[in-house]
């Protein structure tokens, strides 16, 4: 299990890149004083991995499940927008008693509740080669602590009219990205969330203000938040038509907002290499549904089982840090886990899915077990099934 | 943990009371019954115009997809249901009113917000054509868009997935 | 209680100063792109507040219990040393049976543990004039998701002779800071940590590896570890007797190491002004002996005591959130937090403190309850009592 | 919550075993007993005059603080037990060993691990006689040094906090 220094973002940073000069001996050198503001190591540099529309979450680095705020996943559909936190408002309005705008400020003057959960993007899967690292196929899920006001503290406050079944949620990017979300949801667990990891909420998870829906697809946590309308039947925006629907055999299905259970197997992963010996396989597991009930990891290719241990405190709807100790006896194999949540649903293999959806499978909502072959020289590679 | 579900009659009095003009300003959403539909109507030909000025440089002259180039913007246009590999406005959306929702709040992509109610009209007129949804003549307003049965609307269904074992 | 933006930092950045354009509708302007790291929105900017020896975090602004890792307090003795974590290594020696030495890579290829817990300086605490914010009175705390490995795991790995009961720990800064610790802590909960909120731990915090004892006084956590050494009995170095050590009576209490539990109100605060009716009070409150087991509040001058809430998962010493609801009918008044800990330890008011340690009382280990006086024009002023 | 304490016999093999020198190298630490003290001497008056040139930048000329005057490095001597407010080596510090290794490993504060064996001697000599604890000929090694009895020495306690409800 050799994870030298600086392994952690091989693909971004090749050996014979610069290194920061450090004294020969550091005891005899006065450091520099204290700042406003802490940097990381000029040794360490994690980075997320940007596309045109997204930004993936180096999970391979993940020490633990909190995602430092600027590591967080992005996935934005027209940029990230800048908005003075002083003039933005939140506007509740259409089947309620009193319409209202709520600045920041306001939000801050309500009872405040703090979690932790993981936001997903619903597309959050990537295969196609032996190359890909954890975040280059899962990278679209972060974790964060947030903090903010109860939607059913909102939804007291303007009233909501019996005939509402849904509410419309808005951004104010240039998207104006729109989602219908049940009303159920606002008296269960949503939030209007200002706070992230203790601090304001950042950029580009919606500030100053974004919904937190635990559990659901990531893109219905609308952020910069301005509007919300209730509603009795729902809108059919673009992103719950064109997009975040998939073919289920002959049909095409559509608001399947939670996240089915899924884990994924950190380390040992492309591109680490391992030695004979003891290993501490670890990984990350979550439910849109609830808590992880129970984790299982195989190092014989799937032929057997075994129970890895959680991470506590294990809280509903949240990555659940997992670890299983192995002693690898330098033989070919593969290395699988599995994650069973609290309503029982065990994380099925890509041939269950297939045979469920049928072959036209896609990129939504698709939580196949993965697997990575250890190779008898210790390399890592993921084990890319094909998708038909 | 978080979900001390507070019920509570009494109001705390926080934010501003509103009223419609400051509503009316916000409220672009629009309902598959049409519910939002401003004044207005708009043309296929009139469509196909704005389309060629505003659109094609991201979509394709034409809409669709050609071998080799990519589009910045995606095909919005298909011939039938069954060559379902490009999702496109014919073959793959449930909502005509959809098309006018989103065109107005997001397009075009460099400016969005700039399209007028009745180039947001005429564009739907005209994308709903190119896609062979609607005749070259049908003119669309708040009363003809949402009457529209788009060719996919039968396929989409409701989640379900009822949580539990059951893979699915 | 109004909590306007911006006013999180009102001691650093004045009204009048210069705040970023924002379009006036954001969501007519495309925004910018997904990015290798995310950065604050640029009208936050959360800062500690730094001496020539320590910095301290903004507690008023925190919305949750994990500090951002670069919000963390500082306190060092001779600045930060830059380390290479290729050339790093920490030595265990002394009454062992094989002394080793372990870079980073050995490290992390142990079994890894992670756990939440605070660190904080013996001398945090700060009275003297009304005009003094959390930050100022009690920001020598933080917490953080700490992942490395168990003490305990390298000890049995060099094998501890039967004869050890302390260890030194050395850092590799140039005060090469040395404490004596006893030997019970490292089968108990003692770590050697690495990462801290997820990522690698940050420089001030030890980069690359540091001792985390949790409850223990923070001055012990040893950054910069570079030493162990197994004794049967402690060093007496300048750290546990000419610092960390305090008056009680006639005598200087020396290797007082745990931290009693103590809590603080953090909103409202000053400079906070809050308005008649509902303003929720939020604190932390945590102990190095263990859990919180409960919060009281009070609103009337400590007369009368109520019950507030804890933020989910209460955790073993561990910074705490508490909330309490209140509604002020707008006349003045004080308002006053404090905890009990599992042990059933309820944090003494100042007057106790020097009951039971003589009049001499001075800067270390002091955890009095600590009030805030609420004026009728609502605004908040430190009551700082003074210590004779 | 994390502390699930892993005990093993088998060993895991990671690390590197190291000898006597490369331990040497870094064991500077020194115990109450004597234990870790190097060879060397050093007496008052050299000590004096290396304090003069090393140190007395941050601590003063005397190593007093004088009203008005905010020494970089705080004072290091005072009078007697009594004055207790200003914390010293001659009031507040129960071990002379202490000394020693202090100064050898942190100070001078802007060329730690300066100094050699001989020179922190010297210095522990001269600022234990300034703070009125040795005589001004009293030479300092690994044998006399330890052997010193600190005037604060019978001030310090175990700590006699043990957990629960009490208040101490
Ligand atoms: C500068 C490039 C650009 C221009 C000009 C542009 N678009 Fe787009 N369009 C895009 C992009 C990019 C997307 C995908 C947005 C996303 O990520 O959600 C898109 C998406 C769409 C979609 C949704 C497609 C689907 O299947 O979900 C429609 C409809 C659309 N555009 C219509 C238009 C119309 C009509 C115009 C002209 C008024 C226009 N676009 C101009 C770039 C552009
Ligand atoms: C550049 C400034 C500077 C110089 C030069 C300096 N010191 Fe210091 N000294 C300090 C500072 C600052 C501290 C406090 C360090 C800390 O924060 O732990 C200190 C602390 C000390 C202490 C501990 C005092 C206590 O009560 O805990 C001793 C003893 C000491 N110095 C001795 C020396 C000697 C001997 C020399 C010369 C060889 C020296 N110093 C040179 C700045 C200096
Ligand atoms: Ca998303
Ligand atoms: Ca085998
Ligand atoms: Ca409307
Ligand atoms: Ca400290
Ligand atoms: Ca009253
Ligand atoms: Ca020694
Ligand atoms: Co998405
Ligand atoms: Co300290």
């Amino acid at each position: 299990a050799v994870l030298p220094v600086n392994n952690l973002f091989a693909s971004q940073r090749s050996p014979q890149d610069f290194l920061p000069l450090a004294p020969e001996d550091p005891t005899k050198v006065p450091g520099q004083g204290p700042s406003p503001l802490g940097k990381r190591s000029p040794f360490e540099s994690p980075v997320r991995k940007p596309s045109d529309i997204s930004s993936r979450t180096p999970l391979q680095d993940m020490h633990g499940t909190i995602t430092p705020s600027d590591l967080h996943f992005e996935r934005h559909h027209a940029g990230i927008p800048t908005i003075d936190p002083a003039i933005h408002e939140l506007l509740i309005h259409g089947l309620v008693e009193t319409p209202i705008k709520f600045t920041l400020a306001d939000l801050k003057k309500f009872p405040s509740v703090t979690r932790i959960c993981f936001i997903e993007c619903a597309g959050n899967f990537r295969t196609g080669k032996e190359e890909m690292t954890p975040q280059d196929i899962l990278g679209l899920t972060s974790q964060s602590e947030w903090t903010g006001v109860m939607l059913s503290t909102l939804f007291n406050e303007v009233g909501i009219d019996p005939s509402a079944k849904w509410f419309l949620a808005e951004g104010s990017d240039a998207a104006v990205m729109t989602r219908t979300i049940p009303l159920s949801k606002a008296w269960d667990d949503a939030m209007v969330v200002y706070a992230q990891n203790g601090e304001a909420i950042r950029p580009e998870q919606g500030y100053p203000m974004r919904l937190l829906l635990p559990g659901f697809e990531g893109n219905m946590n609308i952020k910069w938040l301005r509007r919300i309308k209730l509603s009795d039947e729902p809108y059919m925006t673009r992103e719950e038509t064109s997009k975040y629907t998939y073919p289920v055999k002959d049909r095409i299905r559509m608001f399947s907002f939670e996240l089915d259970a899924r884990s994924i197997i950190i380390y040992p992963a492309y591109p680490a290499k391992i030695n004979k010996g003891y290993v501490q396989i670890r990984g990350i597991a979550w439910s849109g549904r609830g808590k992880v009930e129970k984790v299982e990891v195989s190092t014989d290719r799937g032929q057997t089982w075994q129970i890895a241990n959680l991470q506590e405190p294990v809280l509903s709807k949240a990555h659940t840090y997992f670890r299983y100790e192995w002693n690898w006896d330098g033989d070919a194999t593969e290395i699988l886990s599995r994650v069973t949540d609290e309503t029982g649903y065990l994380q099925p293999t890509l041939q269950q899915l297939i045979e469920a959806r049928g072959p036209d499978i896609s990129g939504y909502h698709m939580n196949p077990v993965t697997a990575w072959k250890i190779n008898k020289d210790g390399t890592v590679l993921f084990k890319a099934e094909p998708l038909k | 943990q978080a979900n001390q579900s507070i019920k509570r009659s009494a109001k705390f009095g926080f934010g501003r009371t509103v009223g419609f003009p400051e509503i009316a300003a916000w409220d672009i959403d629009i309902r598959p019954d049409g519910m939002g539909l401003p004044k207005g109507r708009g043309e296929v030909k009139t469509g196909r115009l704005i389309y060629a000025k505003k659109c094609a440089a991201c979509h394709g002259a034409d809409g669709k997809e050609t071998t080799g180039v990519k589009l910045l913007g995606g095909a919005l246009v298909s011939d039938s249901l069954s060559g379902r590999k490009v999702k496109t406005i014919g073959n793959y959306w449930p909502f005509a009113t959809t098309l006018f929702d989103y065109i107005r709040r997001a397009m075009p992509y460099n400016l969005p917000g700039s399209l007028n109610n009745e180039e947001v009209y005429s564009l739907s007129a005209y994308l709903l054509f190119a896609n062979k949804v609607i005749k070259a003549d049908v003119v669309l307003d708040a009363v003809s868009l949402p009457k529209i049965i788009m060719p996919a609307r039968k396929l989409f269904v409701m989640d379900d997935r009822k949580g539990g074992k059951e893979i699915k």
